[in-house]
């Protein structure tokens, strides 16, 4: 069946809604709005205003409101509308969501899914382009996944409702109007493993979320130019998958790791010390980064676009790696 | 209680006639935003103010140069009002340099240092603090500033309104809140998001004084906030008010703007605030066509030869990507 | 409005003697406390509750099995007065595996969900939207439960607080604000944190049923949170008590307590909750010297007890350091 | 002059009261209370309730009052009781205070310090144990400085209300009471360069902040094992000083980076990419890293030991790097 990332995402809340009682929706615009992404529009009128509720602006009060639900047993499924606000629901999230089950040695499980749309260029600058899921992944106790594909945005959903601890799924904006063919029958997916989404044996392009489909056109730019590259997307931030990495780089002896998150600090610099401190012996290059410029993001079209991770930069990135500056 | 217009200042011809073409201005201005937003010479996100205009040239009228404005992302009307010229303000939405903000801001993030404009801000309720801030080191300075701090109804559920007010109330800061109720937070009406619908009545519980004002009438608008603004510059305290509006389109040009009924629309479309002003100045005979001819005329040049501004403005070269940062590059004042 | 005791209730001798024999329980069990922190026994942070005992012993009282409870780092005597072990408090104090925590916790984080006590939670105001989730499932799935939301005066300051109480109040949730006002918020006095002194004022202006208590009165208490937590069982909405109290010891452990007039303390301690309700059963004749030694001497046994449980608890092995950051390892209900 | 940690920055902030009259303080309880960690005690008798301010209970609004008042002029210091709490204020901290100067194209510098005590270590559990600044270090337009000797106790605040752009000054808790001799006339200091607080030629022992004196301590012991271990001291952890640390590292071929945080996506992360980037051809063998457990802090004693660095995890790291298990 022909559909889109976004179409995909509100089928699996369709189906959660339908499947589990337990389950609800809560968020700003969630309901009349229908979603500012327009994510959840039409499932208002399909399950009514308890289980499609809109929230005034207070994230951190229907933040935390959902991990005490999660707490007595509901499986609540909270959207911030945007990463850019998560900011303010950053204490509920850590201190409360990620501490409780160990801070209660083991009797608070926090079953509580965080629906977070993320990413950058759309020109809305500073305040709204934050790319902060590969920050969030050094809190312990969360589990952050980051679905870049049709197969993904539909299955993450049901196996993170599953899950007995908080899920924070990513969304990357851009990626909504993605389309594509998804099976009739598709449905739940792991969240344990990353994938290889492009074979190759020059070297290994280590992405997630929305800098995927640009790193698999980087892959095919790369053949033409020679270079045989690998794509893996890791899918899961938190726990990484470093088996599957590491597999790869050392199959390939060289990687570049591509994120949109700010260079310093970033989920990139983690996969590049995991994979010195696990395959350095394998290694024929140093690990290189393809990352977004250390910069609140600016308005001006071209200065957001030499900000993000392009094409360009990772295949310029991955021939300095490969030495092959042909 | 609401503020009642003072007849005799109606009598001022040139106040009506300033206020009609500030509004005219606004409008005119953002008007031609929606095309060059279709023209995708505008990009981002684009929050028009339309029939909100007699908020920004009401209460704008009534501060003075001394006085610190703090914005919300649905700042155009503001940042004219307060004097930002046409041409640094269209600059800034096609994002050249020319630009009030240098074309890092865009539509939401106006800067003004020169008018004491300390910006738009698109975190609903984020600007409240900063308000705090300017008024605090204001008074520490010894200045008789006020600050003005624009925020919508949605940001009164923000735990920051709480924060600020109260702390505003305590330390007895020179900030006037100005709370634009235009009923919507985005697709949310108030009495969705509110257990207090009465915003002013919300104010009030932290001991400040507050009134509920007509933000469709920019007289009423004016006259409210010169008593507000007198009464912190002379020492009260912050003050709040409720200025009740609508806005005519949808939340941005993004939003297809389900969720609002035509009649509740067209109801309030019909007390436009710049036919208000022209109806009430035409009964008193302050306003000939001629006069409205001229304004027009006159708006649709200054809207134009922004545009011709922008147009001709340079696009920052990549190279200075990073500027901007910190200040080592030279932005320190 | 301040609620008056039903004097009919009064004359029942054995609700005095319960009540008695629980605020004498948390009182002895926190000056053992001390003594054992002082030998380094117990480490961390330690926020002594006593001088509010009947707080936590006559609300309880007024609570049912099915209700839930969220609290503060200052929650031994909720814990106790809920109903956990004070084995199982005691050892968690000591950091045992045996605590109600698993010594995870320890004094600022009691966690027991068989008596839906879900934790001391130590970010001030940071319990209270967890109280909306945990009545918010409760009414979704059809209980009749009321949670308990105990927080302090200094709470009311934070956004979490304003974001909370218009939420509960916006959808009629079944929780039950229990606030704690002692005065101070660590060194910082009521007046100096809040434009709005008048807590119960302040929560009424969400819309929401509020009202003050004699906190050192624990039939006043319990007859106040049991007509509360009655309405809000009834569907009556979210209500708010705000508990008039004072710590009679500094903030916590490590606090040399600069910040109190000695007088003030004085005065206070002259309230001793324990006192009061000593002296008025016994001038009710409602009490014995008898009584009151056995009581003393029942609850001396039980904290040493506790003690005696804490000290042959286990510790846990290091090699589970990271158990229960994930539910992988068993923790899944 | 004898005096300690805690002393040095008492010194420091009434300097800055004294000599300019725009810096005041503002937080909880750094008046009346004299400072949780009794920092402050005695400036608010010394300046006034005008310039020591107690604020309530918000600090995502007297952060925010910081960051206003900065933008006009003056130079507040701001302390937020303790990390845990910074949370509740990062929404102001990451989209003003760092995003301000740039989205207004260079109109709107903020020349804010705040003081921010932070780490672990004294079984306050998990809400009260974070060790963040190497996170916070994550966000462009912030300068993030970690004090870990008297003289930058006594030196950085000065340098940090002269700097036009926000300072956060993150004070590890574990320090206040370290003792020590101090010059009489100490005075600001730079916050550009790390420091190389030990010489060696075997291993560079890369640390910062709260964790400095257990790397000394390890160095020594190292050295009775025949190891000669050098101990660089980060000092501001964004910008790095990469040069100094490449330049050690270049020399002893060998690296350790010791760190408080959370492992996964920690400062220690980006360190060990960067050296991989620049000096991979000089490593004698793969970066190592020894962080805290990723682990919500337990309160039980000998669990949180467990899960902080220490003196043993560090010379075993080292030994292990250098290949001496002798
Ligand atoms: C903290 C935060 N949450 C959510 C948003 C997304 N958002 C942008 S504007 C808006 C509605 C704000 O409504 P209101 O305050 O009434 O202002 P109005 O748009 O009506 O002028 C929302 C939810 C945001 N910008 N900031
Ligand atoms: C968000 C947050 N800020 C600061 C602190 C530090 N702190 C712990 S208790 C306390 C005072 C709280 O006072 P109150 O709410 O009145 O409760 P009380 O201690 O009087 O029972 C403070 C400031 C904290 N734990 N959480
Ligand atoms: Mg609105
Ligand atoms: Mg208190």
């Amino acid at each position: 069946m022909k559909t889109t990332y976004r179409e995909a995402i509100r089928a699996a809340l369709a189906d959660a809604l339908e499947h589990d009682e337990r389950v609800f929706l809560v968020g700003e615009d969630v309901g009349r709005y229908g979603g500012c992404f327009a994510v959840s529009l039409g499932l208002l009128e399909q399950f009514g205003p308890e289980r499609i509720r809109d929230a005034p602006l207070s994230e951190s009060a229907f933040v935390g409101a959902g991990i005490g639900a999660a707490m007595a047993g509901m499986r609540p499924i909270v959207e911030i509308m945007t990463v850019n606000f998560s900011l303010l629901a950053l204490d509920q999230i850590m201190n409360n969501a990620a501490s409780l089950l160990h801070m209660s040695g083991g009797q608070c499980a926090v079953p509580l899914v965080l629906r977070i749309p993320t990413g950058g260029g759309r020109q809305v600058a500073a305040q709204h382009s934050h790319s902060l899921e590969g920050w969030f992944a050094h809190i312990p106790g969360l589990r952050v996944v980051t679905p870049a594909t049709l197969e993904d945005a539909r299955g993450m959903l049901a196996t993170a409702l599953d899950d007995p601890d908080p899920v924070l799924i990513f969304e990357h904006a851009s990626l909504y109007p993605m389309t594509g063919e998804l099976a009739d029958d598709a449905g739940a997916v792991d969240l344990d493993n990353a994938v290889i989404r492009r074979g190759g044996t020059d070297i290994s392009l280590i992405t997630y979320g929305g800098t995927l489909p640009m790193t698999l056109e980087a892959a095919d730019k790369l053949q033409d130019a020679g270079v045989d590259a690998e794509v893996v997307d890791l899918r899961t931030l938190r726990p990484l998958d470093e088996k599957t990495v590491l597999e790869s780089v050392a199959r390939t002896h060289r990687a570049v790791i591509v994120d949109e998150g700010w260079r310093s600090g970033s989920i990139s610099a983690e996969i590049s010390a995991r994979i010195t401190e696990s395959v350095f012996y394998e290694l024929d290059a140093p690990v290189a980064r393809v990352c977004s410029a250390e910069v609140p993001m600016p308005y001006a079209r071209q200065l957001e676009q030499a900000a993000l991770p392009s094409v360009e930069r990772i295949v310029a990135a991955a021939r300095e790696v490969v030495g092959t500056h042909g | 209680m609401t503020t009642t217009v003072d007849a005799t200042r109606m009598l001022d011809r040139d106040r009506g006639l300033d206020l009609l073409r500030q509004m005219t201005l606004i409008r005119r201005f953002e008007e031609k935003c929606v095309e060059l937003y279709s023209s995708g010479t505008i990009r981002g996100f684009v929050h028009l103010y339309i029939g909100e205009e007699a908020i920004a040239a009401g209460a704008m009228r009534a501060l003075t140069t001394e006085d610190a404005i703090v914005s919300t992302y649905r700042e155009h009307g503001h940042a004219l009002a307060r004097g930002i010229p046409a041409r640094a303000v269209m600059a800034e939405m096609f994002g050249k340099v020319e630009g009030c903000s240098g074309g890092r801001g865009g539509s939401m993030h106006l800067f003004d240092l020169d008018t004491r404009f300390y910006g738009g801000n698109a975190i609903v309720a984020g600007g409240l603090p900063l308000a705090l801030g300017l008024a605090l080191a204001d008074s520490m300075k010894g200045r008789k500033a006020v600050t003005a701090c624009f925020f919508g109804d949605g940001a009164v559920a923000e735990g920051e309104f709480h924060e600020a007010l109260n702390l505003a109330a305590l330390w007895g800061l020179p900030v006037l809140f100005l709370c634009e109720n235009n009923l919507y937070a985005m697709g949310t009406a108030l009495d969705r998001a509110q257990a207090q619908t009465d915003l002013a009545l919300r104010a009030s519980s932290y001991e400040m004084p507050a009134w509920s004002v007509d933000g469709m009438d920019v007289l009423a608008v004016e006259d409210a906030t010169r008593a507000a603004a007198e009464a912190v510059r002379a020492g009260g305290g912050p003050h709040f008010l409720e200025l009740r509006t609508y806005r005519f389109r949808a939340h941005s040009l993004y939003d297809p703007d389900r969720y609002r009924q035509k009649d509740e629309i067209r109801q309030w479309v019909q007390r436009d605030p710049l036919s208000a002003l022209k109806e009430r100045m035409q009964a008193e005979d302050r306003l000939t066509d001629d006069d409205v001819a001229a304004i027009e005329q006159d708006v649709t040049a200054e809207v134009a030869d922004a545009v011709e501004y922008a147009k001709a403005g340079h696009e920052e070269p990549v190279t200075s990507l990073t500027r901007w940062v910190y200040s080592d590059d030279g932005a320190r004042p």
